[in-house]
C-alpha cells in the first residue's frame, strides 16, 4: 500500500499527481472465500478490515450491490459519541470510541475525527433527571460525561440561546468532551483501502440475489455476477437487511424508516461543538467545510425512498432556530434522507441466526455511524471465532422472545 | 464611479431611478431593475470574490441561480446579515451593502492567493485524507486552520429582526416558470377555469422572452409576455407569484415555493417601510398537477483558466445586454458548440462593442444565426475552441486551437486572440432538479446532450425543461401541456391556446464538447475548472478516477464536485462527461447524481415561518392560570402545559423582604398539606368519558386490574400496560353509572391513552359497544387535601361529607360554591382529599370561593414539586419518572393491582411470563433512606453494592425520585434496584461525580402512614 | 409530504393530519396464554419490512380520529389504495406483480384509487384525480 | 337543579349513563370565564364592538357544545325531532337550523358535534337521551372545553391560509362544510356556516395560543380579536 503523508503529497505534486495508485483494486470475484460480508458500507468494510488485520482472515469478499460506502455512511450527520444509558450499549459504543481515537493513524487515512464534544440539552425537570441518570451511568461505565449548567453551556457554545426567553429554556446538559464528528466518506474509503491492502476483495456492483443454504448451514451467496461460496456469511446491509433476511427465510424485528438531514450553506466557523436536544427535537454541528449539519427526526412510516416528509424538516429547523435564533437568516442548502433499519428497542442486532454460519449485523437505527469501528471489530471477532464477542452477545435476536430488551429509546430519542 | 459598461439605452431598467449601493467598501450607483450582479458589471467591477480553495480571483459568470462565483455577504447591520447571497439573484435596492465572502484584506489583493498559488499543487482532491495525520495530537490544531479557510459567508450574531410566514395553497395546476412555455401553459389552464398558480424566480415574469431577439406576432417577445401576464393577473382563478422560486418538489405533488416579499427592497421589512410584513413567505402548495416549465441552464465549456474574471457563459452576455443595458467588456471571443450561443456575439456587436471572433467546435455550422453573424462581418473560426484564457485579474486573451473532439486532442497551431471577455457555451442542461426531488431519475438524451426529467404522473414538462428550445415550439408545447394538465385535473374541456406566430429558424445541430483538449495533458495543463465554487478541476476528476473512484457518487464526494451552494448547476454535466471520458464510458453509463431540495437555498426563517419565539410551541393553560400568575407561581413545563411548580411567598428576614427559595416554599407547602389544608390545580390530568354497555369489559381488557364489580359512585386506581407487559400509564377511573365511566390519565399521557383506547376498539374489538371522548378541557380539577380538608369543604358544599356517607374512593355530585360539581375522594398525597371537578368556565369562581373560606385554615396553594414530594412520601409512582418503559407492574410491587385470573387476557398479561419479565432479580421499586438525613440523593444517581469496585462498576439500579421531606426531616428517595424487594435493610452506595459516595438503606417505598389511615378519615 | 385519502372523511387530506401506526392486519393471538414465548415475541415485534407494497395502518389523528389502512409502495411512496378498518386490500404484492408482468402500471404517480371493496368504487367517482 | 342531584343517581336515564347540568343557574350569581379570559387579561382580546374591519375575529363564548356518538340512523331521528334539522349523513356536513343558532356537524362516521345557544345543552341532552332510550349511543357535554371564534371580512380566507393546511377556497370549503384539521401546531374544527363567515372551534387550553397565532398572522391586516358578551 502506498503510504500517505505530507511528504508523499509533496513528492506526488512534483510529478503532477500522475503516479497516485488506486485506493482499492477492482477484482473479479473468486469462486470461494472464507468469509463473505454482504454490504460494503462502513460497518461491512470495517468488519472486513478487522477480520484481515486482527484475526488473520484475509480470504474475504465484501459484496456490495452499489458503490462502497453508498448507504448511510454517505448520508449521516457524522456524530460520534458513546454516552449511552444502558451498560450493554455503553460498552459497545465506548469500544467504538476507543477505536475512533487512533483510527486515522491505524488506517493511514485521515478520517478527520474531530473531538469537539457533544452537548445533550435538558429543557424540563424530567430531561434533567434523564441527563443525571445517564451521566451517572456513563461515569461508572468509564465514559467521560458530566452535567453542565446553563452558564457552562454558554461558555462551551456561545451561539446557543441559554436565556429564559426561550419557550423551553435550557436547564442544563450532559457534556461528553471526547465525542465529536468525523468525515463520513473518508471512514468508508479508509477501511476499504486498508482491507484491500490486506487482501480483501471489494466487489462493487455485485448484488446478492439469494443464499445457498443446505441442511441449516450457509454455503454461500448467489449474486448477479455468479455464485460465491463461503461457510461464513455476515450480512451488514442496514436498511436492506430485512430484504436479505427474507431471502434466507429469516424474519428480523426491523423496520426501515426514512431519516432526514440537511445542511446550510457553508459558513465561517460559528459552532464549537455538537448540540443535541431531544426535547425540542433537533441537533446541529458544523463541518470542516463550514456547513451546519442538522439532523431531523425519523419519519414514522416505512420508506426506502431516501426521502421523508417535509414537515419533519420544518420541525427540525424550528428547533434549530429556537436554540440558535441567530441562524434565522442562514439558508438551507440541501436536504436528503437515509434509510435506517430500526429495532423495537433502538438497539442493534449482532447475532447468529438459525442458519449456521449466517450472521446479521443490523438494526443500528440512527446510531450506526458512530459505531462503525466498534461494530466492525466485534462482528469480525464473532465471525472469526464462530462465537459472539462478549460485547456483541447481549444484542442477540433472542432478546425479542425472552423480553431482555436494551431499551435505549429514552436515551436516544430523536437524535444521534 | 461611473457606470462605464452601461449602455445609454435599452434594457428593462429604469434609468430615472438611481440606486446607491456599497460593494467591498466602495460606493457605486445602479438603476432600479438591476440585480446586484448587473450593477457591478455596469460599474466595471471584475473581481467579486476569491475562490475558496486556491483563493483565485473570480468574477461574475452567469446571470441566474447557476452563478457559482458571485457569492456575497449582504447586510448593512449585524442583525441583517445574510450569508452567501448570489449577486445574480439579488435585486438592487438603495443602500444595499455587500461584500465578497472570501479574500483578505480584500478581493483585489488577497493574502491567501499566495497560498493558493504556491500550495495549489499540493492540494489535489482528497489531500486532507492523506496528511495531517502526524502527530495524532496535532489534528485539532490543523483542523482549526482548515476550518478557518473553509466556509463562505458568516452567520449574523444577532437575532433576526424580520419575520416570515407560510401560505397553504391548493390549486389544480401549478406552473413553475414563467418563460414562453410556462406562460402559454398557465394561460391554457387558466382559460379552462382551473385554479392556477404561476410562479417564477425572477423579479419579472417572462423568462427568456425578456432577452429574446425574436418576434412574436411581429412584436418583441417581451411584449407578448407582458400581455399574457396582464391577462392572467385579471383572472380570479389565477395566482401570480413573481420573485418566487419553486424549491422542493415533494411526494404527491407537494411543492414548496419561496416568495421574496421584502428582501428585494431593503435589508429588513422595516427598512423597506413595510413594518409588520414578512421578509419572505413560503407557499406550501398541494397541486393537482404540476407543469414544470423551468427552462434550461447553459453549460460553459471547460478550458484552461476558465475562471479568470471575464469568462462568462454566453447566454449571460445577452441577458446583461438586453435586460440590463450592460455590456461586460470591450472585446469578445465566443467559444461554442451550438447555434443558439451566437446570440451573444450578435447582441455584443449591436451594443457597439467588438466581437473578435466566434470559435465554433463544429466543422460546418450553417444555421440562420451563424449566417447572421457572418453577414455582420464577424469572424467565425470553425472546428476549434478556446483552449485557454490568458490574464490573471481579467481576461487578456484567448488561446484558440483546432481540436478533434473524438480523440480529445488539439490538431492545429495555437492562435492567441486579444480580448477581455470570453463567452462560452457547451449546450444546455434542462433544469431537471425539481423533477428529481421525488426520486425519479433524469434520462439522458443524446440528441439534446442533456438530461430530461424522468416521467411520472401528476407532473407535466413543458419547453426547455425537456429540451424544447425553439421559441415557437416552446410556446406550442406549453400551450398544449397546460391544457393537458388542466384536463388531467378535471377540466375536461380544456384546450390549448392558439399559438402566436413565430418565425422558424434553421439551426445546425449541436456537437458534443465539454472539456476542451489542451496542448498539455490534463494533469499538467493550467487549471481547467469544472466546478468553480468548489475549485474542482478537470484534473481533479481525472485524478479521482485514477485513484479508483469509479462511481460518479465517489467522484463527486472525493472531489466535492456539485457540493456548493449552486449544487453543480453549471458543472455537474461537464464533470460527468469528464469522468465518462476518463473511465471510457458514456455519460448515461456513468449516471447522474440525484438532486435534492432546495433548488436554491432558502433561509431557515422562511422554513420556520411563524413557528418561532412565543409561537414555537403552544403554551397550554388551565382555567386557573390567571390566578397562578397573579399569586407569583413559578411554572414547570409539563408537555405543553404550564403548571404551577411552586408558589414562593415573600419572607421577611432581618428587615429585608425576599422571595422564598424553592426549597423553602416546598417545605412550607408540604407541611400545610400534612398539617392543615392545601390546594392543587390538577386540571391538566387527562380525562376520558367512556360510555356504553361494554365499557366495563373494555376497562378490564386495557387495565391490569378488575373492573367487573366497580359500583356506580366508586373510584378505582388502574395500571395500563402495553402488550409487552411494561407500564405505560396509570390513573383512576370512576364509575359514573352502570355504563358510564370517567377515566383519568397522566398529564403527558392524555392524548396517547385516548388514541390507545381507540386503537384497540377500532382494530381488535369493534364489537364492543363503547365510546370514548376527551373531556380533559371541559372539566377543571381542584384537589383540596389535608387534615382540614373536610372542614373547609363543609363550608362550601351541600354534599354530605360524613366519612361513612362519603368514603375513601367514593365520588359524589353536588354543589361547590354554588356550582354543580363532581367530587372524588381520591388522594395522591396520602391525606384526606377531595378532588373537585367543575365545568372549566366556573373554575375560577370555585377556586376563589375556596380561598375566601380557606383563609381561616391557611389554605395553601401548592404546585407540582410539593405534589411530587407528598406522593413520593406515600410511595406513589409517577409514570414516566419512576418508570421508563422497562418496568412491569410486578417490578413496582403492585401485584395487588394485577388481575391474573380475569377471563380475558388483558393487554400486557401474556408478556409478564416471558423468561426475562419473570426473572426474580429484575429491577424493583424500593425506598432509599440516606444514612445522612441531610443528604438528598441526586435523581438519576446510580446504585452499586461495592463502592470499592473499579470502573466499570456493576450498577444495580438508580434513583428515580428524591426529595427532602420536611415531615421526616430527612432526605428520602424512590429507586429501582435489582432484586430490591429482597434487599430490605441492606446498605447500598451511590458514587457521585464529585468523588463522594452516599450510603442509603433499602426501605419500603411508603415513608409515611403505611396503613393509609390519614387519607381514610 | 403525502396526500392521503381518508376513507371516512372521504377526501384527500394533508399528511400532517395523520399519523402512521405500523403494519396493518396484525392480529393479536386470540388465546395469548396458549402461545409460546417465541410466538408472543413475534406478535409484539416482528413486522413485514418490504421494499415495495406494504399494508399499513394510519390514524386520522387531527381529523375524524379513525384508524384505517393504506396500501403503499415503500420505494416510490405511491399510495395505491386506502381502505377502512376491517376491509381487505385489493392490491397486494402478489397482485401487483401480476399486473406488472402484464404491463399494467400499478401505481398512478402518487394518485390513489380508493376503496378496497367494489361497493366503495363510487368513491373513485367522487374524487377527480 | 334539583336537590336530589347532590348524590350520584345512576337510576337517572335508565341507569346507563350519568348526566350533569354544569350550570349553577342565573340566580347563583356565578360569573363564568370563557377560555379566552387569560387572553383578555393580557390585552389580546377586547370587547366586541367598533367599526367593521377588513378582517374580524369574534369569540362566541359559553355556547352549548355536545358530542353525539352513535349510528347515523339511530341519531338522525332523535336529532330531527329535537332540533328540527336532520343529522348530516354525508361526511363533513354542517347543518344549521332556520335561525342559524343551532348546528349539527359531522365529525366522524359515528360522531357529531352539536352547538346550541348557551344553557340549552342540558335540556337537549336529556330530551335526546329520552328519545334514544336503550339504543347504543353516547352524549358528552364538552362546552367547558372549547369555544367558538367567528372569522369574517375580506382577508379572513388569507388569514386561514396562513394557519390551516386545509383548502379554504370555495372549492375546498363551501358553505355547509366543517372539517377537523391542523391549525398551526394544534388542531381545530373549521366550519363554513355561511358565505360571509368561517368558524373555528378551539380547545380551551389552546385558545390563547390560537389567539396569539391569529394576532401575529393578522397583524398586517390590523386584526383585532373580540369577544361577544354571552
Amino acid at each position: 500500500m502506498q503510504r500517505y503523508s505530507g511528504f508523499s503529497l509533496v513528492k506526488h505534486a512534483l510529478s503532477h499527481h500522475e503516479n497516485w495508485q488506486r485506493h482499492w483494486r477492482n477484482p473479479t470475484p473468486k469462486k470461494r472465500y472464507d468469509v463473505i460480508i454482504v454490504g460494503g458500507g462502513g460497518h461491512g468494510l470495517a468488519t472486513a478490515y478487522y477480520l484481515a488485520k486482527e484475526f488473520g482472515v484475509t480470504n474475504v469478499a465484501v459484496v456490495e450491490k452499489g458503490w462502497l460506502g453508498g448507504g448511510n455512511t454517505a448520508r449521516n450527520t457524522t456524530i460520534v459519541r458513546s454516552n449511552y444509558l444502558w451498560d450493554e450499549a455503553a460498552q459497545l459504543y465506548n469500544h467504538s470510541l476507543d477505536l475512533w481515537k487512533g483510527l486515522s493513524q491505524d488506517l493511514n487515512y485521515n478520517v478527520m475525527f474531530s473531538q469537539r464534544g457533544v452537548l445533550n440539552l435538558a429543557h424540563t425537570l424530567q430531561d434533567m433527571r434523564d441527563v443525571q441518570r445517564r451521566v451517572n451511568a456513563n461515569r461508572l461505565n468509564g465514559i467521560d460525561s458530566e452535567v453542565v449548567t446553563p452558564e457552562q453551556i454558554k461558555e462551551i457554545e456561545p451561539a446557543l440561546d441559554t436565556s429564559k426567553r426561550a419557550r423551553y429554556p435550557i436547564m442544563g446538559a450532559s457534556w461528553q468532551k471526547s465525542a465529536g464528528v468525523a468525515r463520513h466518506d473518508a471512514v468508508a474509503w479508509g477501511f476499504a483501502r486498508g482491507a484491500d491492502a490486506l487482501g480483501v476483495d471489494l466487489l462493487q456492483n455485485t448484488e446478492v440475489t439469494g443464499f445457498k443454504i443446505r441442511d441449516g448451514q450457509i454455503h454461500g451467496v448467489h449474486t448477479n455476477r455468479g455464485d460465491i461460496e463461503a461457510q461464513t456469511v455476515g450480512c451488514v446491509a442496514a436498511g436492506n437487511s430485512g430484504v436479505l433476511a427474507k431471502m434466507a427465510g429469516i424474519k428480523l424485528p426491523l423496520e426501515s424508516h426514512p431519516l432526514q438531514a440537511l445542511v446550510s450553506e457553508p459558513l465561517k466557523p460559528i459552532l464549537n461543538t455538537v448540540t443535541m436536544s431531544n426535547h425540542v427535537h433537533g441537533y446541529v454541528s458544523q463541518s470542516d467545510k463550514g456547513d451546519l449539519v442538522i439532523g431531523a427526526g425519523i419519519d414514522g412510516y416505512l420508506g426506502y425512498g431516501q426521502r421523508g416528509s417535509y414537515p419533519t424538516i420544518e420541525h427540525t429547523l424550528q428547533a434549530i432556530v429556537e436554540m440558535f435564533p441567530m441562524f434565522s437568516r442562514v439558508r438551507m442548502n440541501r436536504q436528503w434522507g437515509g434509510i435506517v433499519d430500526t429495532c423495537p428497542d433502538a438497539c442493534p442486532i449482532l447475532s447468529k441466526t438459525q442458519v449456521k454460519g449466517l450472521y446479521f449485523n443490523c438494526g443500528w437505527g440512527t446510531g450506526g455511524f458512530k459505531a462503525t469501528p466498534g461494530s466492525g471489530h466485534v462482528f469480525a471477532a464473532s465471525l472469526a471465532k464462530g462465537e459472539m464477542h462478549p460485547i456483541a452477545a447481549p444484542f442477540s435476536i433472542d432478546r425479542f422472545h425472552t423480553g431482555a430488551l436494551i431499551d435505549e429509546h429514552g436515551a436516544a430519542g430523536v437524535a444521534h | 464611479m461611473t457606470q462605464s459598461n452601461r449602455l445609454n439605452q435599452g434594457g428593462r431598467i429604469d434609468r430615472s431611478r438611481r440606486l446607491s449601493f456599497t460593494f467591498n467598501g466602495q460606493q457605486y450607483m445602479g438603476f432600479a431593475g438591476d440585480t446586484l450582479a448587473s450593477a457591478l458589471l455596469a460599474n466595471g467591477v471584475d473581481i467579486v470574490n476569491r475562490s475558496f480553495k486556491y483563493s483565485r480571483p473570480r468574477g461574475i459568470t452567469a446571470a441566474g441561480p447557476e452563478e457559482p462565483n458571485a457569492i456575497v455577504q449582504l447586510g448593512a447591520s449585524e442583525a441583517a446579515q445574510v450569508p452567501n447571497v448570489r449577486a445574480t439573484q439579488q435585486a438592487l435596492y438603495d443602500g444595499l451593502v455587500a461584500r465578497g465572502t472570501n479574500g483578505w484584506p480584500n478581493v483585489q489583493r488577497d493574502v491567501m492567493s499566495w497560498v493558493g498559488k504556491l500550495g495549489g499543487g499540493f492540494m489535489p482532491p482528497g489531500f486532507y485524507y492523506k496528511t495531517f495525520m502526524a502527530p495524532a495530537s496535532m489534528w485539532m490544531t490543523y483542523e482549526k486552520f482548515i476550518r478557518k479557510g473553509a466556509g463562505l459567508g458568516r452567520a449574523p450574531t444577532e437575532a433576526d429582526p424580520d419575520i416570515y410566514d407560510h401560505f397553504n395553497q391548493h390549486c389544480d395546476v401549478l406552473v413553475i416558470g414563467a418563460g414562453p412555455a410556462g406562460l402559454a401553459a398557465a394561460l391554457s389552464a387558466a382559460r379552462a377555469g382551473a385554479r392556477v398558480i404561476l410562479c417564477d424566480e425572477q423579479e419579472e415574469m417572462g423568462g427568456s422572452l425578456l432577452d429574446s431577439r425574436e418576434a412574436i406576432d411581429g412584436a418583441p417577445a417581451s411584449a407578448w409576455a407582458e400581455q399574457v401576464v396582464s391577462e392572467l393577473a385579471g383572472l380570479a382563478n389565477v395566482t401570480l407569484l413573481p420573485r418566487t422560486t419553486a424549491n422542493g418538489y415533494h411526494d404527491h405533488n407537494f411543492v414548496t415555493l419561496h416568495e421574496r416579499r421584502t428582501e428585494h427592497l431593503a435589508d429588513t421589512a422595516a427598512g423597506a417601510g413595510r413594518e409588520g410584513e414578512v421578509r419572505a413567505r413560503l407557499h406550501r402548495v398541494r397541486a393537482g398537477r404540476v407543469v414544470l416549465a423551468s427552462g434550461s441552464h447553459e453549460r460553459p465549456l471547460v478550458y484552461a483558466n476558465n475562471d479568470v474574471p471575464g469568462n462568462l457563459v454566453a447566454g449571460a452576455i445577452s441577458v446583461y445586454i438586453r435586460r440590463y443595458g450592460v455590456v461586460p467588456g470591450q472585446r469578445l471571443v465566443l467559444s461554442t458548440n451550438n447555434d443558439h450561443a451566437y446570440r451573444a456575439a450578435l447582441d455584443w456587436q449591436e451594443a457597439g462593442r467588438e466581437v473578435v471572433a466566434v470559435v465554433d467546435s463544429r466543422a460546418k455550422p450553417d444555421g440562420d444565426l451563424v449566417k447572421q453573424a457572418r453577414d455582420a462581418g464577424i469572424r467565425v473560426i470553425t472546428g476549434s475552441a478556446v483552449m485557454e484564457a490568458t490574464g490573471s485579474q481579467r481576461v487578456s486573451g484567448a488561446k484558440v486551437v483546432a481540436i478533434d473532439t473524438e480523440r480529445f486532442v488539439v490538431t492545429g497551431k495555437v492562435e492567441t486572440l486579444e480580448c477581455d471577455t470570453i463567452a462560452s457555451s457547451g449546450g444546455y442542461s434542462p433544469v431537471v432538479h425539481l423533477a428529481s426531488h421525488t426520486g425519479k431519475r433524469p434520462q439522458w438524451r443524446d440528441d439534446l446532450l442533456g438530461f430530461v426529467p424522468g416521467e411520472f404522473k401528476g407532473m407535466h414538462v413543458a419547453g426547455g425543461a425537456h429540451g424544447v428550445y425553439a421559441l415557437g415550439e416552446a410556446l406550442a408545447d406549453g400551450a398544449g401541456v397546460g391544457a393537458e394538465a388542466a384536463r388531467a385535473a378535471g377540466f375536461k374541456e380544456a384546450a390549448a391556446i392558439a399559438v402566436p406566430d413565430v418565425a422558424v429558424r434553421h439551426e445546425s445541430p449541436i456537437s458534443a464538447l465539454y472539456q476542451v483538449p489542451h496542448e498539455k495533458p490534463p494533469l499538467r495543463a493550467p487549471k481547467q475548472f469544472v466546478d468553480l465554487q468548489n475549485d474542482v478541476t478537470a484534473a481533479a476528476v481525472e485524478l479521482a478516477t485514477r485513484e479508483g473512484f469509479e462511481s460518479i457518487e465517489h467522484v463527486k464526494r472525493y472531489t466535492a464536485l456539485g457540493f456548493g451552494t449552486d449544487q453543480g448547476k453549471l458543472g455537474n454535466i461537464n464533470g460527468m462527461a469528464i469522468a465518462a471520458r476518463c473511465l471510457n464510458r458514456s455519460i448515461p453509463e456513468v449516471g447522474t447524481t440525484v438532486f435534492r431540495p432546495n433548488y436554491t437555498p432558502v433561509s431557515f426563517g422562511a422554513i420556520v415561518g411563524r413557528h418561532c419565539r412565543e409561537l414555537f410551541d403552544p403554551e397550554r393553560y388551565t382555567a386557573l392560570h390567571q390566578w397562578h400568575v397573579e399569586n407569583g407561581a413559578e411554572f414547570e413545563d409539563v408537555g405543553q402545559w404550564k403548571r404551577p411548580w411552586y408558589f414562593p411567598q415573600k419572607r421577611r428576614a432581618g428587615g429585608q423582604e425576599r422571595l422564598e427559595t424553592m426549597h423553602e416554599a416546598v417545605a412550607r407547602e408540604c407541611l400545610a398539606v400534612r398539617r392543615g389544608v392545601g390546594i392543587l390545580d390538577a386540571s391538566t390530568l387527562g380525562k376520558i368519558d367512556i360510555q356504553g354497555p361494554d365499557a366495563r369489559e373494555f376497562l378490564g381488557r386495557v387495565y391490569t386490574n378488575k373492573w367487573a364489580k366497580l359500583a356506580p359512585g366508586r373510584v378505582r386506581y388502574g395500571l395500563m400496560c402495553k402488550d409487552d407487559g411494561m407500564l405505560m400509564d396509570d390513573g383512576t377511573t370512576s364509575c359514573l353509572a352502570e355504563n358510564h365511566f370517567l377515566m383519568t390519565t397522566t398529564t403527558g399521557g392524555a392524548a396517547g391513552v385516548l388514541e390507545w383506547l381507540e386503537l384497540w376498539h377500532q382494530t381488535e374489538w369493534p364489537e364492543l359497544q363503547v365510546y370514548f371522548n376527551s373531556v380533559t378541557d371541559h372539566w377543571a380539577t381542584m384537589t383540596v387535601t389535608g387534615p382540614d380538608a373536610r372542614k373547609l369543604m363543609s363550608e362550601v358544599t351541600d354534599i354530605d361529607l360524613d366519612r361513612e356517607q362519603f368514603k375513601f374512593m367514593d365520588w359524589k355530585e353536588g354543589k361547590v360554591a354554588g356550582v354543580p360539581a363532581r367530587v372524588f375522594r381520591i388522594s395522591f398525597t396520602g391525606e384526606l382529599a377531595f378532588e373537585i371537578n367543575v365545568q372549566a368556565n366556573y373554575a375560577m369562581h370555585v377556586w376563589k370561593a375556596l380561598f375566601a373560606h380557606g383563609e381561616k385554615y391557611d389554605l395553601t396553594p401548592y404546585g407540582t414539586e410539593t405534589m411530587h414530594v407528598l406522593r413520593a412520601e406515600k410511595g406513589l409512582i409517577i409514570a414516566g419518572q419512576d418508570t421508563d418503559g422497562s418496568v412491569t407492574p410486578e417490578d413496582l410491587g403492585m401485584h395487588w393491582a394485577v388481575g391474573y385470573d380475569k377471563p380475558f387476557s388483558w393487554i400486557g398479561q401474556r408478556a409478564l411470563t416471558r423468561p426475562d419479565t419473570a426473572r426474580e432479580d429484575r429491577k424493583q421499586l424500593v425506598g432509599l433512606k440516606p444514612k445522612d438525613p441531610k443528604v438528598v440523593l441526586e435523581e438519576g444517581a446510580q446504585i452499586v453494592l461495592d463502592p470499592e469496585q473499579k470502573i466499570p462498576m456493576t450498577m444495580m439500579g438508580h434513583v428515580t425520585s428524591s426529595y427532602y421531606s420536611p415531615v421526616l426531616e430527612s432526605g428520602f428517595a424512590l429507586a429501582v434496584l435489582k432484586g430490591g424487594r429482597n434487599r430490605m435493610g441492606e446498605t447500598v452506595y451511590l458514587p457521585m461525580s464529585d468523588g463522594s459516595v452516599h450510603q442509603a438503606e433499602v426501605v419500603s417505598t411508603v415513608f409515611i402512614d403505611p396503613k393509609g389511615e390519614r387519607q381514610n378519615v | 409530504m403525502f396526500h392521503i385519502f381518508c376513507p371516512y372523511c372521504q377526501e384527500y387530506r394533508e399528511e400532517e393530519e395523520f399519523h402512521p401506526s405500523g403494519q396493518a392486519h396484525i392480529e393479536r393471538p386470540a388465546e395469548p396464554a396458549s402461545v409460546s414465548d417465541e410466538a408472543w415475541g413475534d406478535y409484539l415485534f416482528l413486522r413485514d419490512n418490504p421494499r415495495g407494497i406494504h399494508h399499513e395502518m394510519w390514524v386520522h389523528r387531527l381529523g375524524c380520529r379513525k384508524f384505517f389502512n393504506i396500501t403503499r409502495d415503500t420505494a416510490s411512496y405511491e399510495i395505491l389504495e386506502t381502505y377502512r378498518m376491517g376491509e381487505q386490500p385489493s392490491i397486494t404484492a402478489a397482485s401487483a406483480e401480476v399486473r406488472r408482468e402484464q404491463g399494467v402500471q400499478t401505481a398512478d404517480g402518487g394518485w390513489q384509487t380508493v376503496g378496497a371493496r367494489p361497493e366503495n368504487s363510487r368513491l373513485n367517482e367522487e374524487t377527480p384525480s | 337543579m334539583s336537590e336530589a342531584r347532590s348524590e350520584a343517581r345512576p337510576e337517572d336515564n335508565g341507569g346507563n349513563a350519568a348526566t350533569f347540568d354544569a350550570h349553577p343557574g342565573a340566580d347563583a350569581g356565578v360569573t363564568p370565564e370563557s377560555p379566552l379570559q387569560w387572553s383578555r387579561v393580557q390585552g389580546r382580546v377586547t370587547e366586541e364592538g367598533g367599526a367593521a374591519e377588513q378582517i374580524r375575529v369574534v369569540e362566541r363564548p359559553f355556547l352549548g357544545h355536545l358530542v353525539l356518538r352513535g349510528g347515523a340512523i339511530t341519531l338522525d331521528e332523535a336529532v330531527r325531532a329535537e332540533l328540527g334539522v336532520s343529522l348530516p349523513g354525508k361526511p363533513l356536513g354542517l347543518v344549521l337550523d332556520a335561525e342559524g343558532s343551532r348546528s349539527v356537524q359531522w365529525v366522524s362516521p359515528d360522531e357529531w358535534l352539536v352547538i346550541v345557544p348557551a344553557g340549552e345543552e342540558f335540556e337537549l341532552e336529556n330530551r335526546l337521551r329520552a328519545r334514544l332510550g336503550d339504543a347504543h349511543f353516547a352524549i358528552v357535554n364538552v362546552g367547558g372545553g372549547q369555544t367558538l371564534l367567528e372569522l369574517s371580512g375580506e382577508k379572513a380566507r388569507e388569514l386561514l391560509m396562513k394557519s390551516v393546511t386545509y383548502d379554504v377556497h370555495e372549492q375546498g370549503l363551501p358553505v355547509g362544510k366543517a372539517v377537523g384539521t391542523v391549525f398551526a401546531k394544534t388542531s381545530v374544527v373549521l366550519r363554513r356556516p355561511s358565505e360571509a363567515r368561517f368558524e373555528l372551534v378551539v380547545r380551551r387550553s389552546f385558545a390563547d395560543y390560537c389567539v396569539r397565532w391569529l394576532l401575529d398572522a393578522g397583524r398586517e391586516y390590523g386584526l383585532r380579536v373580540e369577544s361577544a358578551s354571552p
